[in-house]
């Protein structure tokens, strides 16, 4: 099997085109009116950020990604604003005025730049590694995915169960709430 | 607490003489009592499901008496009194009385074993630890000594006659279970009171026996005026409480110890005659006012008679009554280090033995004569103690719970024959009233003779068993007036010897008018025409044996009680009589104290003795005659036909009217500053309108300024949290460079 | 590499944050937040590289919370749309103080 | 910032000689998958009227060129020559976007299925896969969820009432089926223990095809399949008598076209998904010469035509099923998918898994004789009860099945023409 150290250079454009990607598509996402739009803009977004986790060699969480958010969660999103049929824009001004929009662009920008200092400050060095812990890098036994799952029902079993009972719960309450009253 | 205790008891002392004798069994003596409260508490309970045709709601007993008039009038005119019994009498009056029983017969044996050890140190029966907390360790433990020994034959054995008299006398009443499930727990908590081996136990005892006295003297609750009476006896003994409590607040700070052993040991850390020992002594004497019924706290006692005639007899004058006197005995190492409470302690009494003797020259109700009799001769007993003349204080207590006990079974005996007549001829005249009485002396010739000795060791004639021990009261304070600590000590500026002679005083003018009141009680009762009624005449009668019977035992015991202590002049007479056998025996419990009180010399010279004695004597007999001259009883009027009394006897009858000066003084005031201040001012004005609905209020509008911020816009939630989140990882940010 | 995931995992959770706080939309505000989220997984499979497999299993719970968030918040948008036939958060502030 | 040093490296270090080789033959493959790809979809289109024709004892499309096989080139200029339509007030992007959608998850899906067995040639081995992903099974699984975007997309951009509905029944269908699809293909997981297609293949070649010792779950997969790709029974979203024609209705022309086109692209990546995981994939049955070395260009074309087989053969059911069966009712459908399927495919991987658990606490090795015989006894128990217990009356027998004996014979009374209806389902 090739691996991808020996494609920095395709690596790299690839991982900066998915990146921009992600980042025009969340950008549409925020700004588009009509609430289909601004879904189809966040399964982009989703699908980007896939890519970006296989390319960190998650290839797992990266097809958990699509699987899970553009494949269940958005679809889900999507078939409430048609269900409530509130996809058309013109129904409802849903962005707020310019004042507030403003502010939130300040406020945005402020926590991007204070989440940037925070996460290179103490990272510097380390962030310049691009090799890739062997932990991760080598398939074991089970494959791509034994490396997560291995924690996943050892270490943080216990998670792993409580996560089980409150899909259990939410499964239930979306029927009870979502249940026509007779 | 019984399996519990019966662990703990092979752990309990060892090494002392006691330990391998029945004392060891020293936890049966209130468990038994106990037992029978429970047997006895269950029996009415399950009693009380199913009343039958004696219901007590129906009948509505004013009294003892009314209680069978009224059981009887449901059932037609009998001249017999049988009713219907309780179900389970028999079975109670096998429990009730059976349980004192195997009591005393344990404390005779107990006190066969003690008489053959000597009993330097006390024997302490540790059940189990009781409160552990922090410095703070009190055992449930009991302790034996010749003090608390005495005190339990009396209980166990007067206790004994006395329960086998109320199964005759209670016998028709609907709450005979209850009566003595009352009486036995009654029984235990006395018995807690003067085994306890340390102050908190010795409370619970204390507490407990007043719950008590408060259910029994309320025992016909159903009349307002009795449990009226209860609830008096309650509170006033509450103000004595809270004297005890303090007390044993202050010991507890000041020696880190409550147990007597342990402030026996750590006393000496206490300044003789300082004002700390003062001011314990002082409020522990503030209790035993309040449970033995001295000025100003006596007010309850005479109320107390509302109870039934055998209560009477065992708990308000044998022995709950008797608690503040014991208290004082076993603290007598703290009251001999204060002279000037001991001085208060002899000043009460006998201001209270005067006080209460002149009352009970004009009672009418046989009961209240002698409730004010036991008044004062408890002053006779706190004067004993207050001069430290411990043995003759508790020898007294022990005389007169002989006598008293006689008298108050007497005058159940005379009552019991009253009512029954009054009740065979539906007379509603007062059974209790001795102007309804006189010349019972043909109609209860055992009960007269009874009464007869009774009165006579009251009054102090010689021989008999009061003489000797108020005598040694007597000659105890004309002792220590003299060259004695007591004798130094200033009592408000008053001298000590001043204040003694001015005791010995009152003591002598309170036998004087105790021989009167006593004879003139038994005139009227016993003697001249009878103005029972012409009818009612023929249905007085003796009662039955198991009323009489206690009362030959008390008469015997009245009669030759005196004979446990008598004075070294009456040895040094008859060198065959036995000597100061109960000083001897109280010697390792009380010896110290009253030899630091008695001061260096021991007893008065002989020839004084001899002429002390000739004035009691004469006091006495004086007393006596002046009664038998001075009253007629045939010239006695009916209390229906008697006329209004003038003047000081006005006066008397009315008790000096301290109900009604405490009722303007005390009670109009409380009830008004309550109502006004406390009520309308305090509780609904600042507490309800301030605190209450000012805190709700408060909280009212702290929520509305709240409620302002929640605004039910999430977006405006949002941005409040992202604001916050934003300033705070700012703060993070400014703080890690 | 992984300095320029978390750059942009900053900068997604960003605009996710600007989008909660300008829309008025009930889904969209949503799916604003499922944004944020994703902008953490990214940071978690980011520093997955440096510090091993348990940030990919975060990420895993993180789903696995998104989904139940999912299926109980339109299940609740629906219910709000039933009642007042609008899901503009505007106009929904029946837990106004 | 890491730009200028990965560009340095990648001038420095020389790739290595296989790179290229795998670039040209990745491509190659690339072709050769999307020609076969689009010429089958094109002759599926075509062997379906054929077959439908055959079964409804007809001739069908037998005019343009030799047995009429040119019909498909017809079909396509047609489809090109046709006006494009688009609705008012519409969403014309989304409009647009719509039928690619449905389309290209079908294809892509193709690019992590193993077609043939590798071919040893001269430069290197060569997987006959287009991209050999390790998570392979996985990513067939997030691709195939997407397909719903399309078909709701064009319901909801066409901007038409029956569109909107047609489209919201497709992505409910699927989202239901979905569940009961992946919890069916757990098993294969739970079997194999890797979630890479090719090691699922040799696995199967090795200890007997999963249909034997997973039917449950081949079944489960199969009807979920079905309802995956919109056909009959389970075509609801494109139900013509109650939404003229679903989520296409505004759609004409080429646009029109892809639907079908993407209906019968799923159709081929169901059938190789299930050849892949329930009956070996490329494998050729009561064989072991195609699965060991050296590895042939003969041995390729073998394990390709047998594979290429098996596909055609589900066109083939897809199609059968198609004009043999009626459609479902809308809460038939979802009574099927929540109520019946969902369930028993977890009580499946259940059993499955505890199965498992037991042969490997009992020693049983793996692909041994005995496993295989225990695991074939368990599914057949399991394939009768499922038919003969739990859906008996309840879900694909007809409405009147519900009633009991005495409510029907109530409505005998009533009308009896009832009872020649419902004679056969009480």
């Amino acid at each position: 099997m090739i691996t991808n150290e020996f494609y920095p250079l395709f690596y790299t454009f690839n991982f900066y085109v998915f990146a921009l990607l992600a980042l025009m598509s969340s950008l549409f996402f925020v700004t588009r009116k009509s609430p289909v739009s601004a879904a189809l803009w966040l399964v982009s977004t989703m699908f980007a950020l896939a890519v970006l986790y296989v390319m960190l060699d998650a290839e797992f969480i990266g097809i958990m990604q699509i699987l899970v958010y553009a494949g269940a969660i958005m679809v889900v999103f999507l078939f409430v604003v048609m269900l409530l049929n509130l996809g058309q824009p013109s129904e409802f001004s849903d962005i707020r005025k310019n004042g507030p929009r403003l502010v939130a662009g300040f406020l945005g920008i402020l926590l991007t730049a204070e989440l940037l200092t925070l996460a290179w400050s103490p990272l510097d060095a380390r962030l310049l590694v691009t090799t890739v812990p062997p932990s991760v890098a080598t398939a074991g036994a089970g494959g791509i995915i034994g490396p997560v799952a291995g924690p996943l029902f050892t270490e943080y079993l216990l998670a792993f169960e409580l996560t089980s009972v409150l899909l259990l719960v939410a499964i239930i309450g979306a029927v009870v709430l979502a249940k026509k009253r007779s | 607490m019984l399996l519990s205790s019966m662990q703990t008891i092979a752990t309990a002392t060892t090494g002392h003489p006691l330990a391998d004798t029945a004392a060891k069994f020293v936890w049966l003596l209130p468990a038994l009592p106990l037992l029978g409260f429970v047997v006895n508490g269950l029996l009415s309970l399950t009693a009380a499901a199913n009343i039958g045709p004696a219901d007590p709601s129906a009948v509505g007993h004013g009294h003892d008496d009314h209680s069978q008039e009224s059981t009887h009038g449901a059932h037609g005119a009998h001249d017999d009194h049988h009713v219907v019994r309780h179900r389970h009498a028999a079975l109670v009056s096998l429990v009730g009385p059976g349980v004192l029983a195997a009591s005393f017969v344990l404390a005779a044996a107990i006190f066969m074993a003690m008489r053959g050890v000597e009993m330097h140190v006390p024997f302490i029966s540790t059940l189990f630890s009781w409160m552990p907390v922090g410095d703070l360790h009190i055992d449930a433990a009991l302790q034996l000594d010749p003090l608390s020994m005495v005190m339990v034959l009396i209980i166990t054995g007067v206790g004994t006659l006395i329960h086998i008299f109320s199964v005759g006398y209670m016998q028709d009443d609907p709450g005979y279970p209850r009566y003595f499930a009352y009486l036995n727990l009654f029984v235990f908590f006395m018995l807690l009171l003067v085994l306890g081996a340390n102050y908190p136990l010795m409370f619970v005892g204390w507490e407990g026996v007043g719950l008590c006295s408060y259910l029994l003297i309320g025992f016909w609750f159903s009349e307002q005026a009795n449990a009226d009476a209860g609830k008096k006896a309650f509170i006033v003994n509450r103000i004595g409480d809270f004297g005890f409590l303090v007390a044993m607040f202050l010991l507890f700070s000041n020696l880190g110890a409550l147990d007597f052993m342990g402030i026996a040991g750590s006393a000496d850390k206490l300044q003789p005659g300082g004002p700390l020992v003062t001011t314990i002594c002082l409020f522990f004497f503030l209790g035993c006012a309040g449970k033995s019924a001295q000025l100003p706290l006596y007010i309850w006692l005479p109320d107390a008679m509302a109870g039934p005639t055998p209560v009477s007899a065992l708990i308000h004058a044998a022995t709950m009554v008797t608690a503040g006197v014991y208290l004082i005995a076993r603290s007598s190492l703290l009251f001999s280090m204060a002279p000037v409470a001991s001085l208060t302690v002899a000043l009460v009494g006998g201001v209270t033995a005067l006080f209460a003797a002149t009352i009970g020259l004009k009672q009418w109700d046989i009961k209240k004569v002698l409730a004010y009799s036991t008044v004062s001769q408890l002053g006779y007993m706190f004067v004993g103690v207050g001069v430290g003349a411990y043995a003759a204080g508790v020898f007294h207590l022990m005389t007169h719970a002989f006598f008293k006990a006689l008298l108050f079974l007497g005058s159940g005996s005379v009552i019991y024959a009253m009512h029954a007549a009054y009740h065979a001829t539906h007379s509603h005249d007062d059974a209790q009233d001795m102007r309804n009485m006189g010349g019972l002396k043909q109609y209860l010739p055992i009960t007269w003779v009874l009464m007869w000795i009774a009165t006579l060791a009251i009054a102090g004639i010689p021989v008999f068993s009061g003489f000797f021990s108020k005598d040694e009261i007597l000659s105890s304070v004309f002792a220590r007036a003299h060259g004695s600590p007591l004798a130094d000590a200033v009592w408000l500026g008053i001298p000590g010897s001043a204040l003694l002679y001015f005791v010995y005083a009152l003591g002598l003018a309170a036998a004087l008018l105790t021989a009167i009141y006593m004879t003139r009680m038994m005139l009227y009762t016993f003697h001249g025409p009878n103005r029972t009624g012409e009818m009612e005449r023929n249905h007085l009668k003796e009662a039955p044996w198991t009323m009489t019977g206690p009362l030959v035992v008390l008469g015997v015991l009245s009669a030759i009680g005196g004979f446990l202590n008598l004075p070294e002049f009456f040895t040094t007479l008859i060198p065959a009589l036995p000597g100061e056998t109960l000083a001897k025996w109280l010697e390792p419990v009380v010896g110290s104290a009253t030899a630091r009180l008695a001061g260096g010399e021991g007893h008065l010279p002989a020839s004084t003795e001899q002429l002390l004695v000739g004035v009691a004597i004469t006091i006495a007999v004086a007393g006596i005659v002046i009664a038998v001259t001075r009253l007629k009883p045939a010239a006695l009027v009916k209390k229906s036909e008697s006329p209004e009394s003038v003047g000081l006897e006005k006066m008397l009858e009315h008790k000096y009217y301290v109900d009604e000066a405490y009722e303007k003084a005390i009670v109009t005031p409380t009830i008004v500053v309550s109502r006004a201040v406390l009520w309308k001012g305090i509780d609904s004005g600042i507490i309800d309108g301030l605190m209450v609905n000012g805190s709700a209020m408060f909280a009212r509008a702290f929520g509305w300024v709240g409620s302002q911020l929640q605004s039910g816009q999430v977006g405006t939630y949002a941005w409040v949290l992202v604001i916050g989140a934003v300033a705070l990882l700012g703060a993070f940010v400014r703080a890690m460079q | 590499m992984l300095a320029e995931a978390l750059t942009l995992s900053a900068v997604l959770f960003a605009i996710g944050v600007v989008g909660v706080l300008t829309r008025r939309n009930a889904i969209i505000v949503f799916m604003c937040v499922e944004l944020m989220l994703n902008a953490v997984n990214l940071s978690f499979v980011a520093l997955s590289r440096l510090y091993g497999a348990t940030g990919q299993v975060f990420v895993i719970f993180v789903m696995t919370v998104a989904a139940a968030e999912a299926a109980v918040g339109l299940a609740i948008i629906i219910a709000i749309f039933r009642h007042k036939q609008t899901v503009s958060l505007e106009n929904i502030n029946v837990l106004r103080g | 910032m890491h730009l200028i040093p990965s560009l340095l490296q990648a001038v420095v270090e020389p790739l290595p000689v296989s790179t290229g080789i795998f670039v040209v033959f990745s491509l190659l493959k690339l072709i050769v998958i999307f020609t076969i790809y689009m010429v089958g979809i094109a002759y599926s289109t075509f062997a379906e009227r054929r077959i439908s024709a055959w079964i409804q004892d007809r001739h069908g499309p037998n005019r343009v060129g030799p047995w009429g096989l040119f019909q498909v080139l017809a079909d396509g200029v047609k489809n090109f020559m046709k006006e494009e339509t688009y609705p008012g007030e519409a969403n014309t992007v989304l409009f647009v976007l719509a039928p690619a959608l449905a389309f290209v998850p079908a294809m892509i899906t193709w690019a992590v299925i193993p077609f043939a067995a590798p071919w040893g040639s001269p430069w290197g081995r060569i997987d006959m896969v287009v991209a050999d992903l390790p998570v392979g099974f996985l990513f067939t699984l997030a691709i195939s969820s997407l397909g719903v975007y399309g078909l709701t997309l064009a319901g909801w951009a066409s901007n038409n009432k029956y569109a909107l509905l047609g489209g919201l029944r497709a992505s409910a269908q699927m989202i239901s089926y979905e569940i009961a699809l992946g919890m069916a293909t757990v098993c294969v997981l739970l079997v194999s223990g890797n979630a890479h297609l090719t090691e699922i293949i040799q696995q199967q070649s090795t200890s007997g095809w999963n249909v034997l010792i997973l039917s449950v779950a081949c079944f489960i997969f199969l009807v979920a399949s079905f309802a995956e790709t919109n056909r009959v029974p389970f075509d609801l979203p494109e139900a013509e008598a109650e939404l003229i024609a679903g989520y296409h209705t505004e759609y004409s022309a080429m646009k029109f076209s892809m639907f079908p086109i993407s209906e019968y692209a799923n159709m081929i990546t169901a059938g190789a998904m299930i050849s892949t995981l329930f009956f070996g994939g490329w494998d050729i049955p009561f064989t072991h010469w195609d699965n060991i070395p050296p590895y042939t260009g003969l041995k390729v074309l073998a394990t390709f035509g047998m594979f290429a087989a098996k596909v055609m053969f589900f066109m083939f059911f897809f199609i059968w099923i198609r004009w043999t069966l009626p459609r479902f009712r809308y809460d038939q459908l979802m009574s099927l998918g929540w109520k019946f399927m969902l369930p028993s495919a977890l009580a499946y991987v259940t059993v499955v898994a505890s199965t498992i658990l037991g042969l490997d606490a009992a020693g049983i090795a793996r692909g041994s004789w005995a496993y295989l015989g225990i695991m074939l006894a368990l599914n057949l128990v399991l394939v009768v009860l499922m038919f003969f217990v739990l859906d008996r009356g309840r879900i694909i027998s007809p409405a009147s099945s519900r009633l009991n004996r005495r409510q029907v014979n109530q409505l005998k009374a009533v009308a009896p023409a009832l009872s020649d209806l419902s004679g056969k389902g009480v």
